[in-house]
């Protein structure tokens, strides 16, 4: 039963008042992209066990969607931020770099 | 005998007394009592029967580690099966009843199942039973589940209420015993916000009962000074009969509150659950008293040591007459005093350690009793009560030395922290050789949400056995400032581990020394599964069933493990422990589901019209969590008579349907035409001000998602309406991807939906109605097909569409949902001259049906898209992109293969079965049948007065006129032949008048 | 207008605490730069008030206007007087990338009274009641469905939900508040 | 190792002599050098694949490396509903395989893994969900699949615990499956491990692979936490951590973890006999041979790797199994616990080839692995020893890019 804290709100809201969206970062492939960019797009996933960034909706507070970095094997949840980013920001990821050295880094 | 002493008992008022029943015999006891100590004080020590050899069965323990007492408590709609006597208290009129035997707990014909014991070892099931085929299921199987399963179940509807409640605190303590009190005051003097809960009804746990001092005080003094400095502190929360049921991820814990189990019937609910989000939580929980393995151990009257004396310290119950305790630590000494405080007789303390001259021993010896060390019990005498005991050599074969007459044994095999909510979350254990325990790894903890430790032990759940170790360690842990509270030191000498009594037990001995009394597991199952190759704790916990009962194996777990370790040659930490899952001990699964039942088990939405429905006999259809009436019965009316009146009020007159569930959402700003453009298949940003269109959507991967009519509201402003169901989905996917795709586009969204009620008004009078209020132009000038007008009807502020789903004349118009009731009762009254009628969703449907028109989930089920529909008319050609395009161009969606709409005419008139195939010659690879089409919409029509139906058919538009063949029931046939599928008014000439 | 009805007429219960449905009331969503020169301007006019800060609602009279997210308000004035807040919004956010909606029908408004208010709501709604701020509103929900709640009164709380789900809303009130379910009796 | 047969009579010969005499139902090997296959995870799904590359084709130069504990993954966490009513051709055919070899399992293996075709229903609860399933029959029955439509009042006998008057939700009829059923699950793995040590094939125990070697786009062998194992074709059926094991094997999978989680009951005497699930409330029990009520729910939604869920799922899913079972109130829940479940693009498995020569996945059971443990075990069996299958043929990880999905949900709101 997670908590996250909406990086819009700073509500630390529990898991029952946010929804989950999967794998952040996804760049979108349109018409003119090849099939191995479109399915890696819509279906290829990181699905690391350890660090993952990820998409939550805050749907029953702000009803905005943010991103968090959250290690899928022990839960720890790093850091929360805007959705409106194209990859991590670089303090989150040296904080993340800085608690588990053996990360292999973001992409 | 066990009886209830003439004095004393802490914890029970004898000025209360409360009458109860056991199988129907009426029973005494006191205020203050458990069921366990009531039915023990009126010398009721047989309370039911094992598991699997329906063996006699007594009370053990004193709490939530007792295996055998279970009963089924209450009557009708209170019953509840498989209550633990130890750890319910008694109130007046309590109705108890022992479990799994027949006919009577006394004779059991089950018990058959004990004399063939040695041909039921552990796991025997798998390896027999298997011929014939059919037999474990019709023969076998049927009777194995009649002997399990324990308690009866219950029949009837839950008659008590439940409820949640939701909490928040820096620390949250799990235990109220001296441990669990020092800690909480620690943290709150700290200013810590402090949640402390314990499991019973009182504070203090075992050092009360053992007569600790703290800080020269009896610990009762001490205990009764702390909790009332804590109830003054208002950062401190203090809840009794609450136990910390679970540790789930980021410090969320559950405390379960049996609010009303003693005082059933006063209105309270039964049970709270507390779920509680915690900074911090210490675990107070305290330790568990083992078993020891000696040959009949589960002979009634063998009880924990600990247990023993809590009966009489604080029940004054006296388990039996003459005691024998048998012990491989100090601490059994204490029950050796306290029985004899009592006045009661202890013949011999049996310790299995080689010599025994603590202070406890020397203490016991000093009144008289006999300690006989190095020594054991090889078994136990008696049936269903102990008769005495059979001494030998604890490092023998089990040779008897002598016999000792008694009527009760107290056995002690040390103690086990309690780790449970500990492990809950992944915190780790280490073994502690010396006190022969598992306890807490402080290097392992469970961490919460950011990343750092969110557990701690503290006190007998860390390990610390003796009352001075317990109070220092749970006042550092909390960050407790100044001197902890303090107890003398103990000097208890070492405990020394004893997995089987004796040592050199043979099989036959091994075959009754039971580690799990309830499901009859005993040393020798362990020991087998060891043999075969079952040698995971898991494998074996689960070939043998060893602490799988419900008392989760907190009694005796270690003493399996310890086994099964011995017989794999290898350490005990190498073996380690099976999961320790949620919940401690078993919780009602009323207080899980909480307030959830009855009217408010699930929200139900209502239209602003819903009252009016329910009174006008409206028959109900689930959509989603709206209720949407399927059609209105009229008095004597059936289902299928009522859909086709109201199909043909529409055709013929006019009918009113309640659109209020539609979903409304407004998309305003500079961007939105661009925005709508990538989100629906069609173009919506070159649609006019003032004109309605109707758009699909898709998913991204190209299924076609939802439906409905854009309109547009003005130079910048759509309003898009969706199907039922997808008003949320629908207005959740725009802001996905305005806010995380999109986002410095100029788009911003409101979902509506709930701000007006919508009606349509359809049928050849539908205008003439409308216009009776009066207010506005409908002509079809004034407000063309597909075009929407703003204005005032009947007074009330209006916007009127002119769509249609029925084929017919039709206006949707919106109002405000305050007003929707009104608005309603209005059109009733002004239709009443046409015979004006409400119709449901069935004949909605049917009549989009005659139209060939679609349905979202009916024609698409999430595996369709739009081109199978034939609807590249509504897919436009000049975009580059929208939702679902790229994917519409894989291999497989391209495919000129794919199944595609068409119309359905049986050659009977009659009506296909709804979902029924089209079958081609041969079969496939896997030997299925061919299949080339199948039924997605099937009615009769009334309109036309035939069976009318849609279907997906391979190539199916260029195969009009061909008949196909829907294999259904009982090997019939039903012909069907592809036509064109719109059956009503192919022109449109109705709708657009 | 007497057409208008809320969605529960009015209906009450006496437990612990008295809940109450509390009638029509005008709503509107506006959507918007919350920190333009115009839109606090427009909130001033609207309702009395300054824009809220993050989860706050300013209070003035039967006025309100509350936070719900980054780029939206909740501007709550007399259900009569909604339409011409509609006009008057719209007018003055002319120009700017805004929404303005009228979503008074679309909602529900109770009160929670008594001085065990907050013990009926904290078995409802996952929030910490000990550190919800003087001031604050808190968009949550209440056991199934969205809320947004806020501290009306001394020993009173305001809980808006939408309108179809008032009747499930209003039987959670009346279960949670009931006699005997006290969580701290006295 | 030789199997000794079980019988009654071999245990009443061993109960004269305390059952000293039992030997161990498998081996427990160090790692040869090089196996002809690998298998990697001894789940139901991996000892059955090695089972039927023994059984049906003659390759028994096998290892199956387990990380932990065989059985100890879903196999042994799930609650055991075996039923082959899918709606797509592809999975009925697979699922309908592997029921039927159930019903024969324990006299395949010398093993009672208690298959119990007591009969399965899934409720129809709204309109909606009454055509899915009506659908469903048909297309069963041109499947070969034995399935019908009951009515209420026939559910009503099947299941007297069961409230069929709603109000919400009155039940509407019924999706039955006479044959379908449950088995022990545990028993599943213990079995086919018996038997394929009996066919003289390793399985490793508490050997984890670290890594996966090829050469010129071809598998060679695996790294282990027992030293270096060589192979010339690897099986990867590893529910939950495909993609941690494709991830080594440099390709990557359409497919997320996600926690999936079950509870039961105290046990309580017969009540309930065959198995029901009821989609619109997403509940799904039945009763053990114990006496424990079986309850399992929907997934979480977030990818997690703990084999711990959220609590609310739970709730979810009991106060909705209340309203249709009004008894189970007054029960108690004995003990919950979770797992990690695989889930593709369209909740359907990938049993497939991979861009690695040699290497073979299957993966993304997602919520309904167990059912399908014997039908799995031998499609994949012949995929790796024929390089292809009629029964795997639609099930390639590469369907997502063609837009080729199967998709289930169709009928059901969820796929248990």
């Amino acid at each position: 039963m997670l908590t996250l804290e909406c990086p819009y709100c700073g509500v630390k809201a529990e898991e029952t008042e946010l929804q989950a969206g999967g794998e952040a970062h996804l760049k979108r492939y349109g018409p003119g992209s090849s099939d191995d960019e479109f399915e890696s797009y819509l279906f290829m996933r990181k699905n690391p066990k350890g660090v993952h960034f990820e998409r939550w909706r805050h749907a029953y507070g702000c009803g905005k969607w943010f991103l968090a970095a959250r290690c899928t094997a022990t839960l720890e949840v790093f850091g929360t931020y805007s959705a409106q980013t194209k990859e991590p920001p670089a303090d989150l990821q040296a904080k993340i770099k800085a608690k588990r050295p053996n990360w292999e880094g973001y992409k | 005998m066990s009886t209830r002493l003439s004095k004393g008992g802490r914890l029970i008022d004898r000025a209360k007394p409360l009458n109860f029943t056991f199988n129907g015999r009426r029973m005494a006891g006191y205020e203050g009592d458990t069921l366990a100590s009531a039915l023990l004080g009126a010398d009721q020590m047989l309370v039911g029967r094992s598991f699997k050899y329906h063996r006699p069965r007594g009370i053990i323990a004193s709490g939530a580690e007792e295996p055998n007492a279970l009963l089924g408590l209450g009557e009708g709609g209170k019953f509840e099966p498989n209550q633990r006597a130890t750890t319910t208290e008694l109130f007046d009129g309590a109705s108890t009843t022992s479990q799994n035997h027949w006919p009577s707990l006394e004779f059991d014909v089950g018990a058959i199942n004990n004399k063939l014991g040695r041909f039921l070892p552990g796991g025997f099931y798998y390896k027999t039973f298997m011929f014939p085929r059919f037999a474990w299921k019709h023969v076998f199987e049927p009777v194995i589940r009649q002997s399990a399963g324990l308690g009866k179940a219950p029949t009837a509807r839950d008659e008590d209420r439940y409820e949640y409640a939701y909490a928040f605190a820096d620390v949250v303590v799990a235990g109220g015993g001296i441990a669990g009190l020092t800690a909480a005051l620690a943290a709150a003097k700290a200013g810590k916000r402090v949640w402390l809960m314990e499991q019973t009804a009182h504070w203090g746990g075992r050092a009360v009962v053992d007569g600790v001092e703290i800080d020269g005080k009896p610990a009762e003094a001490w205990v009764n000074e702390t909790v009332e400095a804590l109830g003054k502190m208002d950062n401190v929360t203090l809840r009794t009969r609450t136990m910390a049921s679970g540790l789930f991820d980021h410090g969320y814990i559950m405390g379960y509150e049996r609010v009303a189990d003693h005082t059933p019937g006063d209105g309270r609910p039964r049970h709270r659950l507390w779920r509680i989000r915690a900074g911090h939580v210490i675990t107070a929980t305290g330790a568990i008293e083992r078993s020891l393995s000696f040959a009949g151990n589960d002979i009634p009257g063998v009880m924990l040591a600990s247990a023993v004396r809590d009966y009489v310290v604080n029940w004054a119950v006296s388990p039996g007459d003459r005691t024998v305790i048998v012990t491989n630590n100090d601490d059994a000494y204490r029950t050796a005093l306290a029985l004899l405080d009592a006045g009661l007789l202890v013949p011999a303390v049996i310790d299995a350690r080689p010599e025994a001259t603590g202070a406890l021993p020397e203490a016991v010896r000093a009144r008289g009793v006999r300690v006989l060390a190095g020594h054991g019990i090889a078994k136990v005498k008696g049936g269903k009560r102990v008769t005495g005991v059979s001494i030998c050599v604890q490092a023998g074969e089990g040779a008897e030395i002598e016999s000792i007459a008694c009527d009760a044994v107290a056995m002690s095999g040390g103690w086990s922290p309690v780790v449970h909510l500990w492990s809950h979350c992944g915190g780790k254990l280490i073994w502690d050789e010396e006190r022969a325990m598992f306890r807490p790894d402080p290097k392992r903890p469970a961490t919460g949400d950011d990343g750092e430790a969110m557990v701690t032990a503290v006190g007998s759940a860390n390990g610390f056995l003796t009352p001075d170790e317990v109070l220092a360690d749970a006042h550092k842990a909390a960050g407790g400032q100044g001197k902890a509270p303090a107890a003398p030191a103990e000097s208890e000498a070492p405990m020394m581990p004893v997995w089987i009594m004796p040592q050199g037990a043979g099989p036959d001995l091994r075959m009754k020394m039971w580690l799990d009394p309830q499901n009859d597991v005993k040393v020798s199952d362990v020991q087998l599964a060891a043999r075969e190759g079952y040698e995971s704790v898991e494998h074996t916990k689960r070939y043998t069933t060893l602490g799988m009962a419900t008392d989760q194996g907190k009694m005796s777990n270690i003493n399996g493990l310890a086994i099964l370790s011995d017989a794999l040659h290898r350490p005990i930490p190498e073996t380690g422990t099976t999961t320790f899952r949620p919940p401690y001990t078993p919780i009602s699964i009323g207080a899980i589901a909480g307030e959830a039942r009855g009217d408010i088990f699930q929200p139900l939405r209502r239209t602003p019209m819903h009252a009016w429905h329910e009174i006008h006999g409206a028959h109900w259809e689930p959509v989603g969590l709206w209720r949407r009436p399927y059609c209105f019965l009229r008095t004597g009316e059936g289902v299928h008579d009522a859909v086709n009146r109201e199909i043909r009020t529409v055709r013929n007159s006019v009918g009113l349907l309640d659109a209020s569930t539609l979903g409304k959402i407004i998309v305003k700003g500079p961007d939105a035409g661009k925005f709508l453009d990538m989100l629906y298949t069609n173009m919506m940003s070159t649609l006019p001000v003032g004109k309605c269109r109707y758009g699909l959507m898709c998913s991204e991967n190209g299924f076609l998602s939802d439906d409905g009519v854009v309109v547009r509201l003005s130079e910048d402003t759509w309003l898009c309406h969706t199907t039922t169901g997808g008003a949320d989905r629908i207005h959740g996917w725009m802001e996905d991807w305005l806010q995380c795709e999109w986002w410095d586009w100029k788009v911003y969204t409101a979902n509506v939906t709930e701000q007006y009620a919508q009606v349509a008004i359809a049928g050849p009078n539908a205008r003439k109605l409308l216009e009776k209020l009066g207010g506005m132009d409908l002509s079809k000038e004034a407000i063309p097909f597909m075009e929407w007008r703003e204005g005032t009807l009947g007074g009330f502020r209006a916007r009127v569409h002119r769509i249609s789903f029925s084929g017919e004349l039709s206006f949707e118009v919106a109002v405000p949902a305050s007003e929707g009731r009104a608005f309603w009762d209005a059109l009733i009254a002004a239709g009443e001259e046409f015979g004006v009628a409400p119709y449901g969703t069935e004949a909605m449907h049917i009549m989009r049906a005659e139209k060939g028109f679609i349905m979202i989930g009916d024609e698409t089920d999430g595996t369709v898209i739009p081109q199978d529909l034939n609807l590249q008319w509504a897919i436009s050609k000049k975009k580059d992109d929208y939702l679902g395009k790229r994917a519409q161009e894989r291999s497989h969606m391209a495919s000129p293969d794919r199944w595609k709409l068409v119309g359905l005419e049986t050659l009977d008139g009659g009506v296909i079965p709804d979902g029924a195939y089209a079958v081609a010659e041969g079969v496939n690879a896997n030997g299925q049948r061919n299949m080339q089409g199948r039924v997605t919409s099937t009615y009769y029509s009334p309109t036309l007065n035939k069976g009318i139906a849609m279907g997906l058919v391979k190539h199916g538009p260029d195969r009009m006129g061909e008949v196909l063949d829907f294999p259904v029931d009982n090997g019939k046939v039903v012909k069907a032949r592809i036509v064109d599928p719109v059956f009503y008014d192919k022109d449109g000439e109705k709708q657009n008048v | 207008m007497s057409k208008a009805v809320s969605a529960l007429g009015g209906v009450s219960h006496k437990g612990f605490a008295e809940v109450a449905e509390a009638g029509l009331r005008g709503m509107i969503t506006v959507r918007g730069d919350l920190s333009s020169a115009a839109m606090k301007k427009a909130v001033k006019a609207a309702t009395g008030t300054a824009v809220p800060a993050a989860r706050r609602i300013e209070i003035d009279g039967d006025k309100a206007a509350a936070w719900m997210s980054p780029d939206e308000l909740l501007v709550m004035v007399p259900y009569e007087g909604a339409q011409d807040a509609v006009a008057a919004l719209e007018k003055a956010l002319a120009g700017e990338h805004h929404l303005v909606a009228d979503v008074s029908d679309a909602r529900s408004v109770f009160t929670v009274k008594g001085s065990k208010a907050p013990e009926a709501l904290m078995k409802l709604c996952p929030v910490d009641f000990g550190t919800l701020a003087e001031g604050e509103i808190r968009r949550t929900r209440a056991a199934q469905v969205a809320a947004a709640f806020w501290k009306s009164g001394a020993d009173e709380f305001t809980l808006v939900s939408f309108r179809s789900v008032a009747g499930y809303v209003m039987g959670l009130l009346e279960v949670s508040s009931r006699k005997g379910g006290e969580i701290f009796p006295a | 190792m030789a199997m000794r047969r079980y019988s009654a009579f071999a245990i009443a010969k061993e109960a004269m002599s305390y059952h000293l005499g039992w030997e161990r139902a498998w081996g427990s090997p160090a790692p040869k050098k090089k196996y002809d296959v690998i298998i990697v995870g001894a789940g139901g799904h991996g000892l059955a694949t090695a089972y039927y590359l023994g059984k049906n084709y003659g390759i028994t130069n096998v290892a199956i490396i387990e990380k932990g504990w065989l059985g100890g993954g879903n196999t042994g966490r799930n609650t055991t509903i075996i039923r082959s009513n899918y709606l797509q051709d592809p999975s009925a055919a697979i699922y309908e395989k592997a029921r039927s070899l159930y019903e024969t399992m324990s006299q395949d293996l010398n093993y009672n893994v208690m298959f119990s075709p007591r009969g399965l229903l899934m409720l129809g609860q709204t309109e909606h969900e009454v055509r899915g399933y009506k659908r469903t029959v048909y297309a069963n029955n041109l499947q070969g699949v034995a399935t019908e439509w009951i009515s209420p009042a026939k559910v009503k006998e099947l299941v007297p615990i069961i409230n069929i008057d709603g109000p919400r939700y009155p039940v509407l009829g019924a999706l039955y499956q006479a044959r379908g059923g449950t088995a022990r699950h545990d028993a599943v793995a213990w079995g086919y491990a018996r038997a394929c040590s009996a066919m003289g094939m390793d399985v490793i125990q508490q050997c984890e692979v670290t890594g996966v070697r090829t050469q010129g786009g071809k598998v060679v062998g695996v790294d282990t936490t027992k030293g270096a194992i060589d192979c010339d074709k690897l099986g990867m059926v590893v529910a939950g951590h495909a993609s941690v094991l494709a991830e080594q094997a440099g390709f990557r999978l359409p497919i997320e973890s996600l926690a999936l989680q079950a509870m039961v009951s105290e046990p309580i005497k017969p009540c309930m006999d065959v198995v029901v699930m009821a989609n619109t409330v997403h509940g799904y029990m039945s009763q053990s041979d114990k006496g424990e009520m079986v309850i399992g729910g929907g997934t979480d939604g977030y990818n997690n790797y703990t084999q711990r869920g959220s609590f609310h799922h739970i709730e979810e899913t009991v106060r909705a199994l209340i309203e249709t079972f009004p008894m189970i109130s007054r029960l108690k829940q004995l003990r919950q616990w979770g797992g990690i479940v695989d889930m593709t693009g369209d909740r359907s498995p990938i049993l497939s080839k991979t861009p690695v020569e040699g290497i073979f996945v299957n993966c993304g059971w997602g919520t309904g692995g167990f059912k399908a443990i014997p039908g799995s075990g031998w499609a994949m069996a012949e995929l790796m020893a024929r390089g292809h299958s009629p029964l795997t043929e639609e099930f390639s990880m590469y369907r997502f890019r063609e837009g080729k999905f199967i998709d289930e949900s169709v009928a059901a709101g969820v796929a248990h």
